[in-house]
């Protein structure tokens, strides 16, 4: 195995396209736990983190630009994110230890392609895109795009994800992602929901997004449980089929996490429960 | 005469007896005694025992002395973690 | 395959090594360098033995790459407090009886020192949280939160 | 006994505090040497099969590799019991669990050696597994070892039943006849793991002619040095054991894993070799403890009198015969004082890892069954659980259930405290629930060697043979302080070599402050006398006539003679003149330990949408005989308690349908972590142990037996449901809700 500090963008993808097995280097807390447990080592490590903007969080058309090598540590610091995106924020800042906030990223959370990974419902729930480069040039996909099963995205082999965009978002906003692990820290989620939605003067839902985490081979988006809440001010006929909605989206495994009876159950109360921290982040009163 | 309680599992090898008295001054003498009694007990006092004189924990002593009217409990050999 | 020279300052002195582009940052520090106070209890990120400090940020040095830390600044438990006195929560430790065996206890040190840089009055369930990347299985938690607090306390009156 | 101490119950710093805090510890992994190869061991992959061939010659043609072994490499020996030690270090002719190793490589680096495991080409034929206890006692079950069935044993169950145990007394059957209520459960609780977070370390260096050093990570450097002599066929004399400081064993130190490997490729390859155990390694192939399946009957009067008892113990103890089941057999109902009383226990093997002792082993999960059923009689009954247990309690001349008569013990003290403490008449928030729960340790004494050096200044070298796994050089260090009437400041302790002091018990069983404090009193006795008689010596006067007090020697009365006291530094500073070096010994095997009960009070809140439970407030009250240095005894009682947390919500051994083990690290084998858990509450309640001179008890033990009955009834009381299988993980809670 090598090592590499890419100088720039364009050397990661290049560097990406001449290796075999290539891996991308950031916090490494997922690369060198799998080098640790005997998965096969890759043969190139590319480490990003010395390339410009890599590490920045940078206000952009309303919304913020999350450099792919940021840190979960360096999310929870940052006040525009806390005050933009706080269920992003909150998502990002439950995976691992502090230990592992003080490596971990964003991006490397999205490209491990867990079905469990935390900030991923998140992002989902918030609409974000991922910027991707590669041999093609850059382009922007929705989170939505990029997920494609355990393990597993869409990316092309030598596409490196250089930043991800939280869009700008309307007055009376709010935002939640909640988790279930058996312990209060240190384990996998079991599920996880997340909700962004937004409401108008009155305190009605006008738009919402619910996705769900670690229930399906990849974190879903679930339109029909937004609809649940839309209109709503989360009455609880409103809420109850938004969980009814994230049960029926379940597809989980049984494992030693967790089995598909619990998961399922989850679901609805972790989407009901978020929803609620949305809506009071959104300025509602329940 | 000492008083030896039989644990239940090993009253098997004292042909059902769950009390035997046994004239003994130490913890070997009454071992001593107690396998010639009942031969089928050597391989387990062999293995190692605990006894418990008077209510007092001894583990493989030979030499513990005996009172007249001691009450001896046999034990398996303990471990602790 | 040919080793990388590195370069970096580990408790405030320049050290060079040579390394596997394999090798941890732990592997460096105890196999290498003799800095064995960093402990490797699962070599997974899971347990905080291994906890230093990387430009200022607390990690798990079984997750960082010895070939990654050119020019960076590390402090390990061995930078912990001086020869004359000990750092505040090192010494609350010891006076609360903090420790058991002492396995996690230098990862402890770092990773107590590192919050109370950051807070310097957690509430009780802040140094939990803080700290839940580092297992005990002696003390049940109780003495080393009671001791980061004491700790705690004790800086800040200090530092008036 | 002894009552007014003038060390004994302060809390001074520790020896080894220091380098604790400080990095400079030295412990298994830690050490290295001049020309040093690593090692590491191969392991199967499979559940249950034999080795038809072992292919070691890539391996051996790699460049830096300087040794392969398998199991063929070690000779038998006549142990049987050492055999199966051997064998679960190294697999001869099966693989009988996933993780049991089947060879080992030396070579000059990390890297080089993990290239050489690739190189090993093992042969299987999978054989059929069992890995559950039930299933495992079920004729025609897969027989792990043939020939080892327990004796008396009959058809009805498998061969891997190798034991069986009954104690009690009375008559059953006729104190079930006078009960009011009768209730009679099943209970199932998974194997779980000591947890150390200390991987097995060693470092060993064995030459040809059979001297050798082997630095470790042990409760127990003797007993490695015993089990590793004879297994590699050489003389005790010649290896020299030396314990490192311990990352943490309660119990899972107390054997041998690594160490033969390690010598044996030390002696293929002439150098020193460096074995550590990965994480993973740790839970596949080290000790965990028993999982079981148990029934319990109680009866009891409306008025709350147990009228009988009776618990059946099925243990799974792992890949070899072994004996535990009593033990969980002869606590199960040592809490109370019953006329008609019977456990039984029966130990078997299953495709698991060999288990090991854990923590009071084979207690916590009998008590469990058992408290768990009398606290649903006083539920169904609506009695009090304190005034319960306390009518039931046994006391100073109960007939324990497992036959001796207790002496004096601290029951009663213990749950009279907690009766009038605040927690248990605390309100109750809602979906919360209060459990309550006894438990019991026997606590051993065992061999011991103690050798004291009074040094010219003043200052005394105490060696001693048991590693220091929570803080016992501190407390014997009080203990030699208090009997010789200096400062605790003036003793060095250490733990010696096996070369270097006599041989002593493993640290096990809540043993070392009890018996090796014993040693060190009789040590610093015999060094008084000594200095009495260079005393004596010096005023010219007659041995009898002078005694020792606060430290110093004194004529007995005015008629002996009119000297003022010459102190121990005094005596020391002249002691090249008047005879030589002073000192004292002593090697012994201290019995009278003195058991140990405990109560825990606990308050759990359920999340009823989710089935997670988060422990609210905790109160351990612990009878330890006499706290040498509190701080610690709390400690052992704090810890104790969330392993005990641990077991209850969360630690289990997870095994597929292929028998492989799902979870092997800390990622999914949930220990507690900081977050979990409130302050843990500890009551430390002293009743001298008569056998003690200073009325030491074991303490390090009981705590971690109550814990799993107590979170289970406050779970049950808290759902309004009962549970009957550990671990509770949110899923069990939710689904029975």
């Amino acid at each position: 195995m090598r090592y590499i500090r890419a100088k720039n963008s364009q050397h990661a993808v290049s560097l990406m396209a001449g290796a075999v097995n290539p891996e991308l280097f950031a916090g490494g807390t997922d690369v060198l736990v799998k080098m640790k447990l005997g998965g096969t080592p890759p043969d190139l490590l590319i480490d990003l983190k010395h390339i410009a903007g890599m590490r920045e969080i940078r206000p952009e058309a309303g919304g913020i630009r999350v450099g792919a090598a940021v840190t979960g540590a360096e999310m929870g610091e940052s006040a525009v994110l806390q005050a933009l995106w706080p269920g992003v924020a909150e998502a990002v800042e439950l995976i691992g230890s502090t230990q592992v906030q003080g490596r971990a990223t964003m991006v490397g959370n999205l490209c491990n392609g867990s079905p469990a990974a935390d900030s991923v419902p998140a992002l989902l729930a918030a609409a974000a895109t991922v910027r991707i480069l590669g041999a093609k040039g850059e382009r922007d996909l929705p989170v939505a795009d990029v997920l494609e099963g355990p393990g597993k995205t869409t990316l092309n082999k030598s596409d490196i994800v250089t930043s991800i965009f939280l869009p700008a978002r309307p007055e009376r906003a709010g935002d939640a992602y909640l988790r279930f692990i058996p312990r209060t820290e240190m384990d996998i989620a079991v599920a996880g929901a997340a909700i962004s939605l937004s409401l108008d003067e009155a305190g009605v839902v006008l738009a919402a997004n619910v996705a769900l985490g670690a229930v399906a081979p990849t974190a879903v988006l679930v339109p029909q449980a937004a609809k649940a809440l839309i209109g709503s001010r989360l009455e609880a006929a409103a809420l109850d089929a938004c969980a009814r909605a994230c049960r029926d989206a379940c597809a989980p495994i049984d494992d030693r996490r967790g089995t598909v009876e619990f998961r399922t159950k989850l679901a609805g109360v972790l989407a009901t429960r978020a929803a609620k921290t949305a809506y009071i982040r959104a300025g509602g009163s329940l | 005469m000492a008083r030896v309680v039989i644990f239940g599992s090993l009253r098997a090898l004292t042909a059902g007896e769950a009390e035997i008295e046994i004239e003994a001054s130490t913890t070997r003498e009454l071992l001593d005694k107690l396998v010639a009694r009942y031969p089928a007990l050597e391989e387990t006092v062999a293995a190692g025992i605990s006894l418990a004189i008077d209510g007092e924990v001894f583990k493989e002593a030979w030499f513990t002395p005996i009172g007249a009217d001691s009450e001896v409990v046999v034990m398996p050999l303990m471990v602790g973690g | 395959m040919s080793k990388i020279h590195i370069s970096t300052r580990i408790n405030g002195d320049e050290v060079e090594y040579l390394c596997e582009p394999s090798e941890t940052l732990l592997d460096v520090l105890r196999d290498r360098l003799n800095l064995t106070g960093a402990k490797e209890g699962c070599g997974t990120g899971d347990c905080g033995a291994c906890s230093v400090m990387l430009d200022g940020r607390l990690v798990c040095s079984c997750l960082v790459l010895g070939a990654e830390v050119e020019g960076s600044a590390i402090e390990t438990v061995e930078g912990v407090g001086t020869l004359d006195a000990l750092h505040p929560v090192q010494r609350h430790i010891l006076e609360h009886a903090a420790l058991q065996c002492g396995i996690c206890t230098p990862g402890i040190v770092v990773a107590a020192k590192a919050l109370l840089e950051k807070n310097a009055d957690p509430s009780e369930s802040e140094i939990r949280y803080w700290l839940a990347g580092n297992l005990c299985r002696c003390t049940g938690y109780d003495k080393i939160i009671r001791a980061v607090q004491a700790a705690a306390a004790e800086m800040r009156g200090a530092q008036i | 006994m002894k009552q007014d101490f003038k060390i004994l119950g302060t809390r001074p710093m520790r020896p080894d505090g220091l380098d604790k805090v400080t990095g400079k510890a030295l412990f298994g992994a830690d050490k290295s040497a001049t020309g040093m190869l690593h090692a590491r061991i191969l392991r199967s992959p499979h559940a249950h099969a034999e080795i038809l061939s072992i292919n070691t010659s890539k391996a051996r043609a790699l460049p830096g590799v300087k040794a392969v072994i398998t199991g063929d490499d070690f000779a038998d020996v006549d142990s049987r019991w050492t055999r199966y030690t051997m064998q679960n270090c190294m697999a001869q002719g099966r693989a009988l669990y996933d993780g049991h190793a089947v060879a080992a490589v030396a070579a000059v680096s990390k890297k080089v050696a993990a290239a050489a495991l690739e190189l090993i080409e093992v042969d299987y034929k999978i054989l059929p597994h069992v890995t559950d206890v039930d299933e495992a006692m079920q004729p025609g079950a897969p027989v792990l070892h043939e020939g080892v069935k327990g004796r008396g044993l009959g058809e009805d169950v498998s061969g891997n039943t190798v034991g069986y145990y009954s104690f009690g007394h009375g008559d059953i059957e006729a104190g079930f006849g006078a009960a009011d209520e009768i209730i009679e459960r099943s209970f199932k609780t998974a194997a779980t793991h000591q947890g150390y977070i200390e991987p097995h370390a060693c470092l060993a260096d064995l030459g040809a002619d059979g001297r050798g050093e082997l630095w470790c990570s042990t409760q127990g450097h003797y007993m490695v040095r015993e089990l590793c002599a004879e297994i590699l066929h050489i003389d005790a004399s010649q290896l020299r054991v030396t314990a490192s400081e311990i990352g943490g064993g309660f119990g899972g130190k107390t054997t041998v894993f690594i160490e033969p490997v390690a010598l044996k490729l030390s002696q293929i390859s002439g150098k020193p070799v460096k074995l550590v155990m990965s994480r993973e390694e740790v839970f596949r192939a080290s000790g965990p403890t028993m999982s079981s399946s148990i029934e319990v009957k109680i009866g009891m009067t409306k008025a709350g009198k147990i009228t009988a008892a009776h618990a059946k113990l099925r243990y799974q103890g792992g890949a070899f015969p072994y004996q535990m089941v009593m033990m969980g057999a002869m606590s199960a109902f040592a809490a109370y004082d019953l006329e008609h009383v019977q456990s039984e226990g029966w130990d078997v093997m299953t495709n698991r890892p060999k288990m090991i002792s854990y923590r009071a082993p084979g207690a916590p999960m009998a008590v469990y069954g058992v408290e768990s059923v009398i606290d649903e009689l006083c539920q169904k009954l609506g009695l009090d659980p304190i005034d319960t247990r306390l009518l039931n309690a046994a006391r100073e001349g109960t007939k324990s259930s497992y036959g001796p008569t207790f002496k004096a013990i601290g029951l009663v003290e213990a749950l009279e405290a907690a009766k009038a403490h605040p927690h248990y008449s605390a309100p109750l928030a809602a979906n919360t629930g209060r459990g309550i729960a006894c438990g019991f340790w026997f606590n051993f004494g065992g061999q011991v060697s103690v050798s004291m050096a009074i040094n010219a200044d003043g200052t005394v070298n105490l060696i001693e043979g048991n590693p220091d796994i929570g803080g016992s050089r501190a407390s014997i260090s009080m203990m030699a302080a208090e009997a010789l009437g200096i400062g605790y400041e003036r003793i060095r302790t250490i733990v010696g070599d096996t070369a270097s002091v006599g041989f002593s018990d493993v640290t096990d069983g809540s043993r070392v402050t009890f018996a090796v404090g014993i040693a060190t009193i009789k040590a610093a006795n015999a060094a008084i006398k000594e200095m009495c008689k260079r005393a004596a010596k010096i005023w010219e006067i007659d041995e009898d006539a002078v005694e020792w007090v606060d430290g110093a020697a004194q004529p007995t009365g005015h008629n002996a003679g009119n000297f003022p006291p010459m102190s121990l530094a005094e005596i020391a500073a002249s002691s090249g003149k008047t005879g030589g070096p002073i000192a004292g010994h002593h090697e012994g095997a201290p019995d009278k330990a003195g058991v140990s009960f405990g109560v825990h009070l606990v308050d759990v809140e359920v999340d009823p949408e989710t089935g997670f439970t988060s422990i609210k407030r905790y109160t351990a009250f612990q009878d330890v005989g006499k706290a040498i240095h509190p701080s610690y005894v709390e400690g052992q009682i704090q810890g104790g308690a969330v392993q005990g947390i641990g077991w209850a919500l969360n630690e289990e051994y997870i095994y597929g349908e292929d028998g492989l083990l799902q979870n092997p690290g800390f990622l999914d084998y949930r220990i507690p972590v900081a977050s979990d858990l409130p302050m843990i509450d500890p009551v430390i309640i002293e009743v001298p142990n008569p056998g003690h001179p200073y009325g030491v008890r074991g303490c390090g033990e009981t705590a971690i037996v109550p814990p799993l009955a107590a979170v289970s009834n406050g779970v049950s009381r808290a759902i309004g449901k009962r549970m009957f299988a550990l671990p509770m993980s949110p899923p069990r809670i939710l689904k029975a809700i």
